[in-house]
């Protein structure tokens, strides 16, 4: 990490840290869009993190910006943060212009599909998504869709589509998409070779595995400091041995995430490089943190008990995003059967040879 | 050999007849109810419906009928309650009187408390809710710091409940404090019936990580209690509130709190199920099949006289684990991302489940304190 | 239970213990066959006690049946009591003279399927099963086919056939079964209307759950005994919160096995009543036996330490009957998926009425 | 925030060649060793093929060339043995060697305990054995009592040592026994190497439940040690013995003990799997790429001279779930009936592995004493 980017990394730590009070999150949880926190976050210039610099952007490594999305996501900082990243990324890969504002990507689950047409000097882009993060709140939403033998993207401004809203558990805006549209000529264009039309849940997996690693990490810290803190039987919870075993058993899982989330951003990295991008450390990173996810906020309640019930404790902006997050661009299950063809088809022989090119 | 014995429940005389007759009832009452309600399972609060039930008797149904009750057996009683559960049933409102609060008061209760209460219990007309954790003491109840001093005429109370559920639609609250030396960690507390009408008695429902609000505090400032308040024996209440323990334990409610979401699942599955799906819908309900059997066996042996405690905790810890799990294998077989109220009723319904789904091993006991009453039980010194 | 039957019970139970010793079971696993056990057992008529009176068995209720089993079964004596009370029970079922001495039941697995032809007077019997219990010790092995519409049982003796030996992992005989014969018109007779071809996998499951449950009690018996006894760090092990959890969650799972074997063990009163016989109870049972199983070994293991894992220990004797039995006569996830199938055809409005009539 | 960093592990040049000349050997020399041989993983015991390994360069690799050793990385090291693990290659006889007694020896041994020992044991002709547990120590290891003794010339030993694996088979022992009093639990331990072929030491193989012979009980009765067996200081045992944890706790035999296995469930689902077991082999290999990295980020750690031994600590307690797992989960996705000994491959295999999972939850210590560990390393107090 260049020196640059712990500058970048520690300066965000504190500002994520300084938007992110319970107030304003109630606020958000409440539907209210909290443009003072995006202006922040984009003043930073964080939206660019993964565009190049050549392109206007800040031109981050792939494991910087995660780290970036890992420390918002710590504190459940309530802004489209990796989504425009991605989208942003989407766009300059593409030479398209990039967002002004929060942006997003669509398709986000697994099986919506969206096509695209030329129709005279422009295209007509037809089709529908699901659980679109911040569609409502996005400026613009990147699109890709397959057409002529080639994958591209559309850049599709918000106020041109009317998405239904959403919300997941978290009650972040997951909205429905239905778009068709006209589109001028130079809204659209092909993406890099070797990316796929699973490209858009690949890069949102990515970073939802990141962000769930983030997530298990502090709900680890909180969990620990309340075993710490809180007494039952006249000692601190944390001196019991179930409590201690329950607690080391989290921690195992808030590790894998961590190993998982590694994986995961790696594809940022090589999906640069030719060669068809493989989706696989993704597949193992968002199956195995989303796997996680679960088990994680399960033991911070069981510790926390009736407390952590509470709207009026924080420790559920944070599990509500782990439950949230684990289904959100492809659940473990769907990442699970992907790996599990990978390794099916590598047979007997390959499986080793394959896991080691991880 | 053997700690514990699980005998087989025997199978009450006309149990098929009261089986047909409450799922007529249900039928036509739960008609409009949709599953995203009806997944609230003993969380939901309907006072007309629990009126309703008490007038087809099927509220304090083993009870004496010089109370109210129908004198009818643990088994008939069960029938009731997996039914009710089972079909998602609104039966919050009277569920504590029904199984904690009347069987103390039947047990434990002066013979003006049992005429005065009992009778408007069974008639679903009369709330009741549980005064027992308080912010320094979850699972620790013998630290309990709220306090009754005797006055001329009564009791008077100060201190703070928490956690107290639907304490804000209850008319009573069966009140567990501190009557004597704070050194006599389970000797110096008594039970209290509290008329939550009385003055010095604020409640402030709490919101939950869903929003909703069962939750309560009850704050107590100078609250007076009349002298007749008193439940049981001053100084016995730790005795009493354990006694308590095994009616709450081992109930259908202790393993069908996601029901409804397994039959949304097979509904969502369809006709024609993966194998993946199939092996998963067997093991549920292999557990479910067998937490029943054993659910009912602990009624019969709490009808017979005996003392299942540890029977009861391992319902109630077996049960939590597959109400827990319910949730976590469904999304595993549909792929969904929940949201709460949402028109796909699956979503919406499994949404509910996973936000709730943490407090099934809190509730009651929590799943630690509850397995090292188990390890007692099976004689680890 | 009837006055007769306790006393059975308690008889029966003293002479398991006293035949059972170590140094018998050592010498059962070494490949020796323990006649003077079998003797003893069969002296107390016990091979006999699922067979009516009236057919010159001892009539027991299939629940006190069953205890017999769960008794041998805690004791983990190494002869084949389920299966010859089993394989006397369908002799008697089809009216055929019962067998003298240790006897068997096939096919023992699911798939393994016999077929019985007419020939002349007499019969072909032609087919094969894997793992049949018992069959090279077995004087007479009961075969279920189908033929002419009707289920029926032929009676082969064991001196017509050469099962090939194998072993379960408690090295109990598990054998080959390669069957191409023919048989006098006297050897085969039909099961009574509504029994099915599954019957005698049902019936082996049956005794399997009861034999699970019974051994999985004595292991946690041996369990909480021995974390009582065993010191560490200056106390008994069983004083330590993680072991004392450990051996609830056990507990827990004896607690299922307990109820599952109650369930299965009903199958073998149901069947004898008019129309079909269900092995919903049985598929429950021995599912949700099966599944434990393998969690109250793990647990047993983890709690005796390395001592558990010697073979001097007896521990391991109880163990790997639970690791093989789990798997015979259909292994749980076999029988999830038949529960499922049941689920599944009775759909959302009527699992709930399935559920119930077990 | 974050307790514990697992930085991502930096690929050793040359690391791709390093692997396919491990790969070439193991293909030749394991050519005939069947899946049930295999599954033995680093239990597997083969003088001769260690020997080879020994030859290739591939024991002791880390260590300065003075003593024989490569002077490679801890990386290159982590290639050639995932590479032996995955493999199913019969490492045991050199493998408490290479991975503890040597580098116990280069930190804490005399030049001519090192002179002598370690350039045999990197060419695979010297194997060692841990003399740690004892019939009444085995978590606790501090409750040891075996003692040694100053003498005119060295040190008397008396005591038995318990679970000593392949101490029948090897040259030499780490005994870890007390030297001082009783009441300084920690304080008055030591080690010494113990040439097992010295007289007052009696090995006898202890019988596990597979019927396999790899523990013993080692027994010392006046065993005389010459004063050159002290290996470090004296009196400083227990600090000798926890600095080797990280580096026995962190490594790929921690969590591929039944890769075999999960080899041979490929094998037996063929090449059209149906979705449940495409779900359970997704799942198995997610979790094996995410160990393995964080495996290999020990590694990486070890090799900075950081001190990773609560990353070590939650690596082995992951491994040891998933290790117990795949035979798990093989039966869940193909019916059989474990045979030790069949001719079928996957009946075989499966059957070891059975046999074998519950002893990856216990070497190397306990889970709960290792979890005991981690949350102390997580801060609780």
């Amino acid at each position: 990490m260049s020196e640059t980017s712990e500058i970048v990394r520690d300066m965000s730590a504190r500002l994520f840290a300084d938007l992110a009070t319970p107030a304003r999150l109630y606020e958000a949880e409440a539907g209210v869009w909290d443009q003072p926190a995006w202006d922040r976050v984009q003043m930073m210039g964080l939206p660019l993190a993964l565009v190049p610099e050549e392109a206007g952007g800040v031109g981050l490594e792939a494991a910087d910006a995660a780290g970036l999305v890992a420390s918002a996501a710590t504190t459940a900082l309530p802004v489209p943060l990796a989504e425009t990243m991605l989208a942003n990324r989407l766009l300059a890969d593409a030479g398209l212009p990039l967002a002004e504002g929060p942006a997003t990507l669509a398709p986000a689950r697994p099986g919506d599909r969206f096509t695209l047409e030329r129709r005279g000097a422009g295209w007509h882009l037809h089709g529908g998504a699901e659980r679109v993060p911040w569609a409502s709140i996005a400026g613009d939403i990147v699109i890709v869709a397959e057409a002529e033998g080639q994958v591209l993207a559309a850049r599709v401004a918000r106020s041109d589509v009317t998405p239904l809203p959403g919300r997941n558990l978290a009650l972040e805006p997951r909205d429905r998409l239905e778009v068709d549209l006209e589109l001028p000529g130079d809204a659209v264009a092909p993406l890099p070779a070797g990316i796929t039309i699973c490209h858009p849940l690949a890069l949102g997996a990515a970073f939802r595995t990141v962000a769930l690693a983030g997530a298990a990490a502090r709900v680890l810290d909180m969990t620990v400091a309340y075993a710490n803190e809180r007494s039952q039987f006249g000692r601190p919870i944390g001196k019991f041995q179930a409590v201690q075993q329950s607690l080391a058993l989290m921690a195992g899982q808030v590790a894998a995430t961590k190993g998982a989330a590694d994986l995961a951003a790696g594809y940022l990295d090589a999906y640069s490089q030719p060669g068809e991008a493989d989706p696989l450390p993704v597949a193992i990173g968002k199956a195995r943190a989303g796997e996680a996810a679960g088990m994680i906020a399960a033991i911070a309640h069981q510790v926390h008990g009736a407390i952590g019930f509470t709207h009026e404790h924080a420790l559920h902006f944070l599990t509500k995003r782990l439950w949230s997050w684990r289904d959100e661009f492809g659940n473990d299950a769907h990442w699970q059967r992907l790996i599990g063809r990978r390794m099916a088809a590598a047979g007997p022989e390959g499986l080793w040879p394959l896991l080691t090119t991880l | 050999m053997s700690h514990f014995a699980f005998p087989p429940p025997i199978l009450p005389p006309g149990a098929d007849d009261l089986r047909a007759e409450v799922r007529e009832f249900l039928a036509e009452e739960l008609a409009g109810r949709p599953a995203s309600q009806r997944i609230k399972s003993w969380s939901g609060f309907d006072a007309d419906f629990s009126r309703k039930l008490g007038q087809r008797g099927w509220i304090g149904m083993t009870w004496p009928k010089e109370y109210g009750g129908r004198e009818r057996s643990a088994l008939e009683r069960y029938i009731v309650l997996e039914e009710l559960l089972a079909a998602g049933a609104p039966v919050a409102a009277h569920w504590i009187a029904d199984r904690q609060s009347g069987p103390l008061l039947l047990k434990e209760g002066t013979e003006e408390q049992k005429r005065h209460l009992l009778p408007r219990i069974a008639a679903g007309e009369c709330f009741f809710c549980i005064g027992m954790s308080e912010p320094d003491s979850g699972s620790d109840l013998a630290a309990v710091r709220t306090r009754a001093v005797r006055t001329q005429d009564g009791w008077r109370v100060n201190g703070t409940k928490l956690w107290t559920t639907y304490a804000h639609k209850s008319h009573y609250m069966i009140l567990y404090c501190r009557t004597g030396g704070v050194d006599d960690r389970h000797g110096g507390t008594s039970q209290f019936l509290v008329d939550l009408t009385l003055p010095g008695i604020t409640i402030r429902p709490i919101a939950d990580l869903s929003g909703e609000r069962h939750f309560n505090e009850v704050v107590f400032e100078d609250a007076p209690l009349p002298a007749s308040a008193l439940l049981g024996t001053e100084g016995d209440g730790w005795n009493q509130v354990m006694g308590e323990l095994a009616y709450e334990r081992s109930g259908p409610e202790r393993f069908l709190s996601t029901f409804v979401l397994l039959v949304e699942l097979i509904r969502a599955l369809g006709t024609d199920p993966s194998d993946q799906a199939l092996a998963v819908l067997g093991r549920l309900s292999s557990h479910l099949a067998v937490l029943r059997r054993l659910s009912r066996s602990v009624a019969g042996l709490l009808q017979e006289g005996a003392n299942p405690a540890l029977q009861a905790a391992l319902v109630k810890d077996l049960g939590a684990i597959v109400e827990q799990e319910i949730p976590e294998l469904a999304r595993q077989l549909v792929a969904t991302e929940p949201m709460l109220g949402s028109d796909d009723i699956f979503q919406a319904v499994q949404g509910y489940a996973i936000l709730n789904a943490p407090a099934f091993s809190l509730r009651g006991g929590t799943r630690e304190i509850l397995r090292g009453i188990i390890a007692r039980g099976l004689g680890l010194r």
